[in-house]
């Protein structure tokens, strides 16, 4: 087996990234954070992760951020608030876990053929173009960036779906998505 | 030292309101106090005026205030019930409303004279207070009273000059 | 009572049982439903990893356009519900996103003041409507029922303010109500993986299936949703968990559609059979019990 | 007015550095500068310190040379060092009166940016004062007496701790204690952190040494509900609530207790901790103080209906009971008063993810307290609900503290008695002991070394505040039994940890009641609703209110050398104001000028203390200066401006407010 050496220096440190992120709205107590793990704990999902939510709020507040922006941790986050309700700081995790995600796809340092950033940025484009989702086309659009292989294996879903009338075939669609159109303008952020 | 009337500016020209703040002794001045220790950090515009009860606040105080050239009046107590004193507070709420009548048939905005009640915990809630009192004045710009009694003063002279003029006129016919 | 309706893209697709039964169940209430003219998307959680003031454009010009209808805006969906819910809040907290917002909108034609109120069908059913009406119009009682009630996570937290956070009993009173015996429940306000299920399903199949074993090991016989998402999680992949995991077998069905059987409506009408795990022993109980 | 025309007025001005903390904000030779060319000023001097001796011998040296008969010093907050520069004063032979001070530290100094600002509101600040301080008049000094007696509130360690020391000392104390005994919390504890002794071999000998001590009058199950005057008089009125039984005849046979038509208790035994049940007539616990037993009115029969057998009269052969008793209320005369009112527990009911009140071995430290005292519902033994022995133990550390949801303060007391529960649970049952902590907070002597006694114990220690505690399980060992989950941020990982008993080591709140208390005796409050001291650092038992002193947990956290420290030094404070038979007070009262008094009576009902009266033959208002506590309320509203205050007369403050602006 081979060892290899971990050790952090201070150049790796983006001393700005902690700054921008707390500019970001809902993430401001930061800095707030006594590291006690109460979200980690609370995460139905911090099981699965690679470094868990506490990690990141120090990586984060240490200004690591290609360790934070690569990490599959901000990806994995469900949205179901768990900690955010229960941080003894009120420090709204979700929300910086948003902000992570943003930064990550502004970097384009997110995993790639990773499924997750792929369904974000599908349904980023459904929603422009139809104003609205069709879920079963979503998916197929997700696993054919993603892992085309995983759907073949969900054909029975499919069927399911399709046996039990919940499938759309005509595309769900608002009558005239282009009034969204000043939505978007002035780019994303 | 006479009192100058001209408006005091800050280096950027900017309009510095001045501000005489009337604090209790046991609540108020205590909580500046606990401000300072804490070292929050406010605008520098009010200067504190040491009184044992906000009670003893004669409405005369803030009228003088004006006069002299303050730009707004900020009175500070202990909260209802709260008071050293056991009353004090209430009977400069009731001057109070009298007062801002008075101020009002005067033309001084209602945001220049300001009552609170910050009790000595509350070190914070002087920062808030003061830093929003100095804006509003701000806004309101200066009041300068000093600079409009010279005004008053001067038409009322006019009209005395007038009078007499007319008195001179009158006079010569009863002479002889 | 008349409520404007947001219904949101699930309700539209697999989630359209839900649908069916809360419009259902609302007119047997004497609740009237009036679909929001021209909706969109809610931006849901896809949306705000990818731009937050579009997604709090999405979610405002729905608001806008129900500040128009004189009645409060009803959301059935917990995704919907809470983004609607977030973006009022945060328009108002952020003065800078609320104006980006406001303009967005205004350029597109519309005003926003964020007057609508924002609801949850429970809410209103539970705490509008009441339970004394709502036994009323039981013909058919919940006998045999053993109800798992789950909540998931975004119709308690964190904007909801109708409901406990930690241990929301809404549900549990109206089954109560509609007969049905209500199993305790510790995993009610658990996630149900969300979208992860289908996008990573070694991390999302493992929380639905011990949302299903624990109702299970309870003595539940079937468990009760009040989101579209959850349903589709919990119903959708109870072959795959038992694959993986162990033998998990269980109806998920909406409130609305408990609510309707006890009212005596017929399954159909409910959307029952659109339940990839099948209700239908359940229900002979029920009509032997009657 | 005169006073102020003619030119002998010689002010001396003195600013402070106070280091850099004025200094570095202020440019105080500036402001020197400035001062020196004001009327009236001789001398204008800065000084690094000037609270120092060598600070107070610089304006004694210049009263001597320059003939200073006014002294202005611009340094700290005059609640600070008034005081101090008032008796340099003196000491340089000048009326103490004749001095202001400018408070350029805490109103300018502290609260500002460095630069031209912050000095043009210190020039504009000592400006006023130069011109004020010219129309101070000497003053003679204002004396009260201080009545001897003492009154001290709460029967904890901290009220009884102060209440003989005084007492030793000859001092009459009064001990006024809600409940039916002194004690406190301590009373419930079995054993104290770190040293283990046992807290009622402790606590108990000075519990009966307060009942024995002829100097003390306890008044147990009383309340204070009105305190009027000052300090050195206070007039305090006390409700006895009734116990149904003559006090000075039981002497705590129990008799009554055995013979009570109850054959068992029905009511949750509150010292127990609802851990166990008590009889209508009950005593909270054997070394009670006083040792007398007292009657329940919510579950005693007699009480409710009047219909019972009164078998325990029938057996009462002291004849203490008296079921016609009713509540009294007393008045006392006391010149200082000491507040111990201690603290509550946070409950645990507020975190549901905890299920205290939910899973039936979820238990309040408190109880566990109980559980291990030999003479608790348990006998000492540690049970589940079921009566087994618990295999695991989880202690949940900051239960309430350090949560902005919660209380955002630390306790102070939780990581130390949930490591002394930690090592009494492993000693009783040898259970596996968890601790979950944030961080381990022992700044105590003998705490760290207690902590290392523990880890060498084999306790596990795991950093990390638990998320929740469920009876769901994922594995197969976890069945039946409550599972912890939290994050080992040690470790980087989350974990799930069986266990079959869960403690909530709940932080320290304010008393339910503690803003109507503090009303009633006229004190500050933090917004938790602790205690505010005078001073953090220097007047730490004194509060703003003279004579007045606070002890304990009412204050804030703390353990128990902590509080039994601060119960001395309240008692010391106390006793210095007795010995010194006097107070010196402001002479800051207003007094009625008889010309100008029109004896319109406005004043008379305005004041709070009643020290206005008509005098009938003159048709004029006096005021008697032995009454006045100063606040002028009477100066600010007569007509006739015929009432003047001492110390902050019209012309002064007029004067004060023309310089601050100009």
């Amino acid at each position: 087996m081979t060892i290899q050496q971990t050790i952090k220096y201070d150049a790796e440190r983006d001393r700005n990234f902690p700054k921008e992120i707390m500019a970001r709205h809902g993430c401001e107590k930061l800095y707030g954070c006594i590291q006690c793990g109460t979200c980690s704990a609370t995460c139905p999902v911090s099981t699965y992760m690679d470094h868990t939510p506490r990690q990141l709020m120090a990586l984060t507040r240490a200004g690591f951020k290609k360790e934070v922006l690569s990490s599959l941790t901000i990806w994995l986050c469900a949205s179901c608030y768990a900690c955010t309700v229960d941080c003894p700081k009120e420090i709204k995790i979700t929300d910086i876990m948003y902000a992570l995600k943003r930064r990550a796809i502004e970097e384009g340092v997110y995993p790639k053929r990773f499924p997750i950033p792929i369904l974000a940025r599908e349904f980023f484009k459904m929603v422009k173009n139809r104003g609205r989702i069709t879920e079963n086309e979503l998916a197929v659009r997700m696993f054919l960036q993603s892992n085309w292989f995983a759907m073949m294996k969900t054909w029975r879903l499919g069927l399911n779906l399709m046996r039990t009338g919940r499938f759309s075939i005509k595309p769900e669609s608002m009558e005239k998505p282009e009034k969204l159109a000043s939505l978007f303008q002035g780019g994303s952020r | 030292m006479e009192a100058k009337v001209n408006v005091q500016q800050s280096g950027n020209g900017k309009f510095e309101p001045r501000i005489v703040a009337f604090f209790c002794n046991w609540c108020t001045y205590t909580a500046a106090d606990l401000a300072g220790v804490s070292r929050m950090k406010y605008a520098p515009n009010v200067r504190i005026i040491r009184l044992m009860c906000s009670g003893r606040l004669d409405p005369q105080f803030v009228m003088d205030a004006f006069a002299k050239g303050a730009d707004g009046v900020l009175i500070g107590g202990c909260h209802p019930g709260d008071c050293h004193y056991v009353e004090g507070n209430y009977k400069t709420l009731r001057r109070m409303d009298l007062l801002k009548r008075m101020l009002k048939d005067l033309g001084i905005e209602e945001d220049r004279c300001r009552l609170e009640w910050i009790s000595a915990s509350e070190g914070d809630k002087v920062k808030s207070v003061v830093n929003d009192i100095v804006e509003k004045v701000r806004a309101l710009g200066p009041l300068n009273m000093p600079g409009k009694f010279k005004d008053w003063d001067k038409e009322i002279e006019e009209l005395d000059g007038k009078v007499q003029a007319q008195d001179e006129e009158q006079a010569p016919a009863h002479v002889a | 009572m008349k409520f404007t309706y947001f219904p949101g893209c699930s309700l539209k697709g697999s989630g359209r049982a839900y649908e069916e039964s809360l419009l259902a169940v609302c007119k047997q209430l004497g609740v009237e439903l009036e679909e929001l003219d021209d909706w969109n998307c809610c931006g849901a959680t896809a949306y705000m990893a990818v731009s937050e003031r579009q997604a709090f454009g999405l979610a405002a010009r729905n608001l806008a356009l129900a500040e128009q209808q004189p009645h409060e805006l009803i959301a059935p969906c917990s995704a919907c519900y809470m983004v609607l819910k977030k973006t009022q809040k945060y328009l108002v907290e952020y003065p800078q996103i609320g104006q980006e917002v406001h303009d967005a909108l205004s350029r597109g034609g519309l005003k926003y003041a964020g007057t609508a109120g924002v609801r949850h069908p429970l809410d209103v059913l539970v705490n509008d409507i009441g339970l004394d009406a709502i036994k009323k119009q039981v013909k058919m009682p919940l006998k045999g029922f053993k109800v798992a009630p789950y909540y998931g996570c975004q119709i308690v937290r964190p904007y909801a303010d109708f409901d406990d956070q930690h241990n929301p009993v809404l549900m549990d009173k109206l089954f109560k109500a509609l007969g049905a015996e209500v199993v305790k429940y510790p995993l009610k306000t658990r996630c149900c993986g969300g979208s992860l299920t289908g996008t990573l399903p070694e991390a999302g199949l493992g929380l639905s299936f011990h949302i299903l074993r624990e109702a299970q090991r309870r003595g539940a016989n079937v468990l009760a949703t009040v989101c579209p998402l959850c349903q589709f999680n919990l119903d959708a992949y109870q072959r795959d968990m038992s694959n993986k995991f162990e033998p998990v077998h269980m109806p998920i069905v909406y409130f609305t559609q408990l609510m309707g059987l006890a009212f005596g409506m017929d399954a159909k009408t409910l959307g029952l059979q659109r339940g990839i795990i099948s209700i239908e022993p359940l229900l002979k109980k029920q009509e032997v019990a009657a | 007015m005169k006073e102020q025309s003619n030119g002998d007025i010689r002010i001396g001005f003195y600013i402070c550095h106070c280091g850099t903390n004025i200094a570095g904000v202020i440019n105080v030779k500036a402001v020197a500068d400035y001062a020196a060319k004001l009327p009236g000023v001789v001398v204008s001097r800065d000084y690094k310190y000037m609270c120092s001796d060598p600070g107070q011998a610089l304006i004694q040296q210049d009263i001597k040379d320059h003939k200073l008969n006014r002294v202005v010093v611009a340094s700290c907050s005059p609640l600070l060092h008034e005081h101090t520069f008032r008796n340099a004063l003196e000491g340089g032979g000048l009326n103490p009166f004749c001095l202001q001070m400018v408070n350029i530290r805490e109103h300018d100094a502290w609260v500002h940016e460095p630069g031209e600002p912050a000095t043009e509101k210190a020039r504009a600040l000592v400006r006023a004062a130069i011109k004020r301080v010219a129309l101070q008049k000497p003053l003679e000094k204002k004396e009260t007496k201080i009545n001897r007696d003492v009154l001290v509130v709460g029967g904890g360690i901290a009220g009884i701790h102060a209440s003989l020391t005084l007492a030793n000392g000859g001092m009459t104390v009064y001990l006024v204690e809600r409940e039916a005994t002194i004690g406190g919390h301590m009373a419930k504890f079995d054993k104290t952190f770190p040293t283990l002794d046992c807290a009622a071999c402790i606590l108990t000998p000075k519990m009966s040494a307060v009942g024995e001590n002829k100097n003390i009058k306890l008044w147990t199950y009383s309340e204070i509900v009105k305190v009027e005057g000052f300090v050195g008089n206070y007039k305090v009125t006390v409700k006895r609530k009734p116990r149904y039984i003559i006090e000075d005849l039981c002497v705590g046979c129990m008799k009554c207790v055995e013979a009570c038509v109850y054959k068992e208790g029905r009511t949750e035994d509150d010292f127990n901790e609802g851990l166990s049940k008590r009889k209508p007539v009950y005593m909270p616990f054997p070394q009670a103080t006083p040792p007398v037993v007292l009657f329940d009115p919510e579950a005693c029969i007699q009480l409710k209906t009047g219909k019972c057998k009164k078998t325990c009269v029938e057996v009462c052969d002291r004849k203490a009971i008296r079921f016609d008793q009713k509540e009294e209320l007393v008045e006392i005369n006391v010149g200082t008063i000491i507040l111990a009112t201690g603290f509550q527990t946070f409950d645990g009911k507020r975190l549901p993810q905890y299920g205290y009140g939910v899973h039936p071995n979820v238990f309040s430290a408190m109880q566990v307290e109980r559980m291990v005292n030999a003479s608790g519902p348990t006998e000492g033994h540690i049970k589940l609900k079921d009566g087994s022995q618990p295999k695991a133990v989880g202690i949940i550390h900051c239960v309430g503290s350090r949560d902005n949801r919660t209380n955002r303060w630390c306790s102070r007391v939780c990581c130390m008695y949930s490591m002394k529960l930690a090592h009494l649970i492993k000693q009783h049952t040898d259970a596996e002991v968890f601790n979950f902590y944030i961080d381990i907070r022992a700044p105590g002597k003998g705490y760290e070394e207690f902590y290392e006694r523990l880890q060498e114990e084999g306790v596990h220690f795991i950093r990390g505040r638990v998320a929740e505690v469920t009876d769901w399980a994922a594995r197969k060992e976890e069945e039946g039994r409550l599972v912890i989950r939290v994050e080992d941020t040690l470790a980087g990982f989350v974990r799930r940890i069986p266990v079959d008993m869960v403690v909530l080591a709940n932080g320290l709140e304010p008393q339910a009641d503690s803003q109507d208390v503090r009303r009633m005796f006229n004190i500050s409050c933090s917004t938790e609703g602790w205690f505010l001291e005078r001073h953090p650092k220097l007047a730490p038992v004194n509060t703003f209110t003279d004579g007045i002193f606070i002890a304990g947990c009412c204050q804030g956290p703390k353990d128990i050398p902590d509080t039994v420290a601060q119960a001395g030094a309240a008692a010391a404070e106390a006793y210095a104001l007795i010995n010194a038979g006097v107070i010196e007070l402001e002479p800051n009262t207003s007094y009625v000028v008889a010309d100008d008094c029109s004896g319109c009576k406005t004043c008379i009902p305005l004041c709070p203390y009643t020290a206005i009266s008509r005098d009938e033959v003159k048709k004029k208002a006096i005021i008697n200066e032995a009454l006045c506590k100063g606040c002028g309320v009477c100066v600010a509203a007569c007509p006739s401006g015929s009432i003047y205050q001492n110390l902050f007369s019209d012309e002064e403050i007029f004067s004060e407010i023309e310089a601050v602006i100009g």
